[in-house]
């Protein structure tokens, strides 16, 4: 039984929280819901290798593991950073044998998107090259993105309509499938990292806010919620921690753990949210403060690639075929 | 038991009906959710508007005749309400001045204050706001900082406040501030008439969550108030704020009235949208539907409990403040029930807004505001829990020490 | 607007309160689950009138609105009486045009209980007759009765087998759907007098207990959890009354009324009991204390007549067919 | 990352099982849920069985060998705990006294105590239970009021214990008393080890609200104990409890295991009875299923973080308070979403309760106990919010009053 992190993933975890905490923050969230660019942006996640963790060495990425790279994108989650490493994840399933491509994605040359259906999809905006599944077969092309008023501008939600696709592999249903549980995984993981700092930020504000002569942290209607959030938080790593790690090391567990994981992960992100807002009180649902950002993007993040209702069957239709068993 | 109206409830009715149908021309309607393109204009349409229904009668029907209302009922002024928005006419201008300031100035105002003041108050020719709230006082309102110091005949106000409803559009406002630091907390303060153009008050509106600003920071930067302007005696503000906040019970209510989007509009998006869901989806959305129905429902007909109390000659107690409880709970369950039907559309609100998408995310966005502002949960199931249920008070270390060296400064 | 009891009704309360508070109690439901007999009892119930509240004048009730017999239920729920109201309630609208079994319904000389499909009847045991809707007609008959184990031994729960069932009235689809709907009202009520004495069991308990050297009460998690337990008393009173007055003077509205009460009844009630034994700590468990029995009383009314998920999609279906409007 | 046993595991694995294998004849073997008709017969089963484990050196393995143990690691214990399941052989009935009264006992306790109870203990040869809570002392352990009073060479104790686990078949039991009411409540306590079967002490079984007993009342009426029986000095009570009461973590130590009916259980359950569902009621079984089985995973995968650490030779900390708390709450989900799935079954329970819908009836009535019994959820939320997060604890009136004095009399 060794269910934890090694050196090198503590130390990887180490070296995002640093980059992150450079190169992104809440501040340029808010800024990207007023037109500012996304933070740290495509070119920087290439240069430093985050988005070729997954890719393999002969395609010029790290050739690691799905739990290397949620170790990052918890952090990334940690600073609402853009775009999202579940992009870059997902695609490298993808083009597991297109090397130039995949190069392409580890390099930064290419902004990849990857599109589901007719719903928004994550990382349209900006993306030169979209990848979805048309009649079976995984196909490649441009693409036409239209915008909203997204909630969360981190995540560049654009409706796609392909532009002369092409097909990169015919039958690709159990490529695709595989990818999005690995998509599954790496949003959680960010989410991991938005849902601890939103309650790591609340904790920190109850210590230090007094009312009726003394901090708010020692009212049991702070301390519990906060508290329920934490456990949530911790939960939810355990969750993410396992879908990684099967990914890799016992693919037939990913679909039941990848989908507990997004469930979980898009409950827990909101309660910690919403708590981190209320906390704060009447601070807490400024414009100026934080608090927001996470929730918007809990708000966002809970509708991506599914809601907590659909996994929830996901999950019941595996139990009830003996996934526990 | 019945929800018709007395025969003077239903005569009192006619009346307002009759004079908003009289007064038609001179008063601004608008559609739910709508807003006037110029902010400025939209000012002058409202205080023009409370100015005719102020000559119609119409204005401050509970306040006491010598103070220019009509003696009337709390529930006379519930009819006046209920007929505003029948006739679409928005909430009057001065609402916070008529519910809050203005009781307050009559309560503990001498009579060149009520003068001055209450009839040009009731006509909009001023309009006022609540300065109480402070940065580091939210729901420990006693806790606030703002000083005022005795110099001569004046005070020479400095400090922040916060959450202040109308500041930009003010004329005068009631000012809580602290005179005597060396007193414990709640012994400490004064209320004071403040001129909101006098020099040293700036005005900066706060922007919310969800983009919009209900809310203003006012700052006080050497502002002298001469002393004739006192509310009250010196280190009895906390007394003076009591009837404020009661009196803004009365105006709050807990009328069961629903916040945020109505449960009638989750209905309309709900017939709109069902049919185009999956069997799976539609079986979820009807489960939400329901539930967010019997909880607005539930809320309603309490408010209705309470209208009645307040037609029976009653004053709103404490239980007021489940109203708020409940109505937040429901507000919720109908946000996330239209969220849900809405699916990705919400989020993403292509277009520009005033779609139908929009007005929904929109909501999502203004709700966790009002889990907090006019009382968090949290303060609420406090004042049920002691006031209503009768269970014991947690202990209070700062209650008896001197403000300056309690907790409560930091 | 006068949407209150009048003095008659709060006169009724009164004496209701007095007898049941005399006549029945959760000891005596504690002694039903080792096989105690029901208290008050079908006679005491007769005897004072309350079998009878909304039987006509000419048939020997009292000729009264379903409000009048929501508020006496409401007592009966506070002491856990049996046989329940409901039944009561709804038989005397299945039987309005049949004066001679609504005599003996009223002076308690025919045991009814109505059946509703397949699952467990409430009152079953010791009825001797039977109230069912076949093939569209309100039939009249014996039953042979099975019984189990329930939670709650005071609902008289049995599986019901008609025997020599006759047709009373012919193409009685509406009739029993209005008589369903009343149940539903006087079932909603009986639950807010036992969740109305759950909260204040726990109040008391709160103000009299200390730990850490005062009352529990003073604690936001035990003063907190009580207040919404009891908000949500005083929102389900207002929709049973609501629904009670619907009944008589609004028919139109009673559906959407009934259903709404009763699935805020399932869920209210559920929640109070379960406050209650949190509240008591330890001694909340055990079954010499009255919580559990609250409790039992929860866990089983939840189900009867219907869930709050069958509930909800009623209102549902109401609301969307413009209920609202 | 792995699942897997390291080599050592593995190794230590295989002897254990092969051990039980080996002694397999001399061991008591039940289903879960099985339970032995006659209580007698089922006690001496249990001794027995202990008393072989001992032989084969697998009780106590944590403990220092100078007091009977095998100097091992939590993580064995661990494995033999897995091990023990996977055979079927039902927990240790001493399991209080190895986990906690034990460990007291070695930590306070004088060489002559080691000496003569310790040994026994790992046999079974006595059974133990440990004495603190009483009826006015829950959560707040603290003000006991079960009173030692010296009389000459013994002390002689009056009062009540609750909750006690085994009383009825223990020989022994850790008692905490108070020797000195003027003191404040944790000073003036002082801990005995006590001959369960002296003059004046009674046994009651304490009945559950689902009707079973887990649990016993013990009456101490002029129980005189000898003074070579105290465990530690007298007042320092307080101190070796807290000893007891971190092994108890240990013991107990939130490893991730369901609570109640397992998610394997709901799941065959689900597999049995979704077809009979209408298509509406399918959907939101499945949702309750779905959801069951994500916060049981959850739990259960953070069990193994916690397993994780001890085998890295870790102590489980406060968060191990987390894990009961999520499996409580995971628990809740698990049953309700069977008795969901019964429906009417599950409340009427036809037959002789044995079948399934008994059990899962059992199980929701014995749920409201679980978020109580051994820590409410109140009182964990309150260790990891001031242990785990920091966050400052509320302000304390009892600690420095003397206990006569204090509100915890009442």
């Amino acid at each position: 039984m060794n269910f934890d992190l090694d050196q090198d993933q503590l130390d990887a975890a180490a070296g995002a929280k640093q980059f992150f905490t450079g190169q992104a923050s809440p501040a340029q969230a808010r800024a990207a819901l007023e037109d500012g660019p996304l933070a740290p942006g495509r070119r920087a996640l290439a240069d430093i290798g985050f988005l070729g963790i997954t890719v393999a060495e002969d395609a010029g990425g790290a050739g690691g593991s799905l739990l290397d790279l949620a170790v990052v994108a918890e952090q990334a989650g940690a600073q609402l950073a853009g775009p999202s490493l579940v992009t870059a994840a997902r695609a490298a399933v993808l083009l597991a044998d297109q090397p130039e491509l995949a190069a392409a994605l580890a390099d930064g040359s290419r902004a990849f998107c990857v599109v589901d259906g007719s719903g928004p999809a994550l990382d349209a905006v900006g993306a030169d090259t979209f990848l979805a599944l048309v009649d079976g077969d995984l196909v490649v092309g441009g693409g036409e993105v239209t915008t909203g008023q997204p909630m969360d501008a981190t995540r560049g939600l654009g409706v796609v309509t392909l532009t002369d696709p092409r097909v990169l592999v015919a039958g690709a249903a159990a490529l695709w499938a595989r990818a999005r549980d690995v998509a599954l995984v790496a949003l959680a993981a960010e989410d991991l990292g938005t849902a601890g700092k939103a309650v790591e930020v609340g904790v920190a504000y109850a210590k230090e806010r007094h009312a009726f002569g003394r901090a708010i942290g020692s009212y049991q209607a702070v301390k519990h919620g906060l508290v329920d959030a934490w456990v949530g938080v911790e939960q939810l790593r355990s969750l993410v921690w396992w879908a990684a790690w099967a990914a890799d090391a016992a693919p037939d567990e990913l679909p039941l753990a990848a989908a507990s994981a997004k469930a979980f992960a898009a409950e827990t992100l909101e309660r910690a949210a919403e708590t981190c807002i209320q906390v704060h009180g009447g601070i807490g649902f400024t414009w100026e403060h934080d608090a927001h950002l996470y929730w918007r993007r809990a708000k966002v993040d809970r509708l991506l690639l599914g809601d907590a209702a659909e996994h929830h069957d996901v999950v019941a239709g595996l139990v009830l075929a003996g996934a526990l068993s | 038991m019945d929800f018709d109206d007395t025969p003077d409830e239903a005569a009192y009715r006619a009346r307002v009906r009759d004079l908003l149908a009289q007064h038609a021309g001179d008063l601004v309607h608008l559609d739910a959710g709508e807003e006037a393109a110029d902010a400025g204009e939209q000012e002058q349409a409202l205080r023009r508007t409370q100015r005719v229904l102020a000559e119609a009668g119409l204005v401050g029907v509970a306040w006491a005749a010598e103070h220019g209302g009509q003696g009337g009922s709390l529930a006379q002024q519930a009819i006046i309400g209920q007929e505003l928005a029948r006739a679409k006419v928005p909430s009057l201008i001065n609402h916070i001045g008529i519910g809050m300031c203005g009781p307050t100035v009559i309560a503990h105002g001498t009579p060149d204050q009520h003068e001055r003041y209450l009839a040009r108050l009731l006509r909009a020719d001023d309009v006022w706001c609540q300065l109480f709230s402070e940065p580091a006082s939210g729901s420990d309102l006693a806790a606030l900082r703002t000083t005022a110091v005795r110099d001569g005949d004046d005070w020479v106000v400095n400090g922040q406040k916060v959450w202040t409803t109308l500041a930009h559009v003010s004329d005068h406002g009631i000012l809580l501030t602290r005179t005597d630091p060396d007193r414990p907390k709640h012994g400490g303060l004064t209320m004071f008439v403040v001129d909101m153009h006098a020099p040293g008050v700036t005005v900066r509106p706060l922007r919310q969550m969800g983009g919009q600003s209900d809310f203003n920071e006012v700052f006080f930067d050497d502002v002298r108030i001469p002393d004739t302007e006192r509310l009250g005696e010196p280190g009895e503000g906390w007394r003076v704020a009591l009837t404020t906040l009661l009196n803004e019970r009365v105006a709050v209510g807990g009328g069961g009235n629903d916040l945020g989007l109505s449960v009638e509009s989750l209905a309309r998006l709900a017939a709109a949208k069902l049919p185009g869901l999956t069997a799976q989806r539609q079986v979820l959305a009807r489960q939400a539907v329901g539930r967010a129905a019997v909880a607005a429902l539930g809320n309603r007909y309490t408010g209705y409990r309470r209208l009645t109390a307040i037609s029976q000659g009653g004053l709103p107690g404490p239980e007021a403040s489940a109203g708020k409880l409940a109505g937040t709970a429901a507000a919720k369950l109908v946000a996330d029930a239209g969220v849900r039907l809405l699916g990705d559309d919400a989020v993403f609100a292509v277009g520009t807004g005033d779609d139908e998408a929009g007005r929904w995310q929109r909501n999502q966005a203004w709700l966790p505001g009002i889990a907090i502002a006019g009382g968090t949960d949290e303060v609420l199931r406090n004042i049920i829990g002691e006031r209503v249920l009768g269970l014991p008070p947690e202990p209070r270390e700062d209650k008896h020490r001197p403000f300056n060296a309690s907790g409560s400064t930091r």
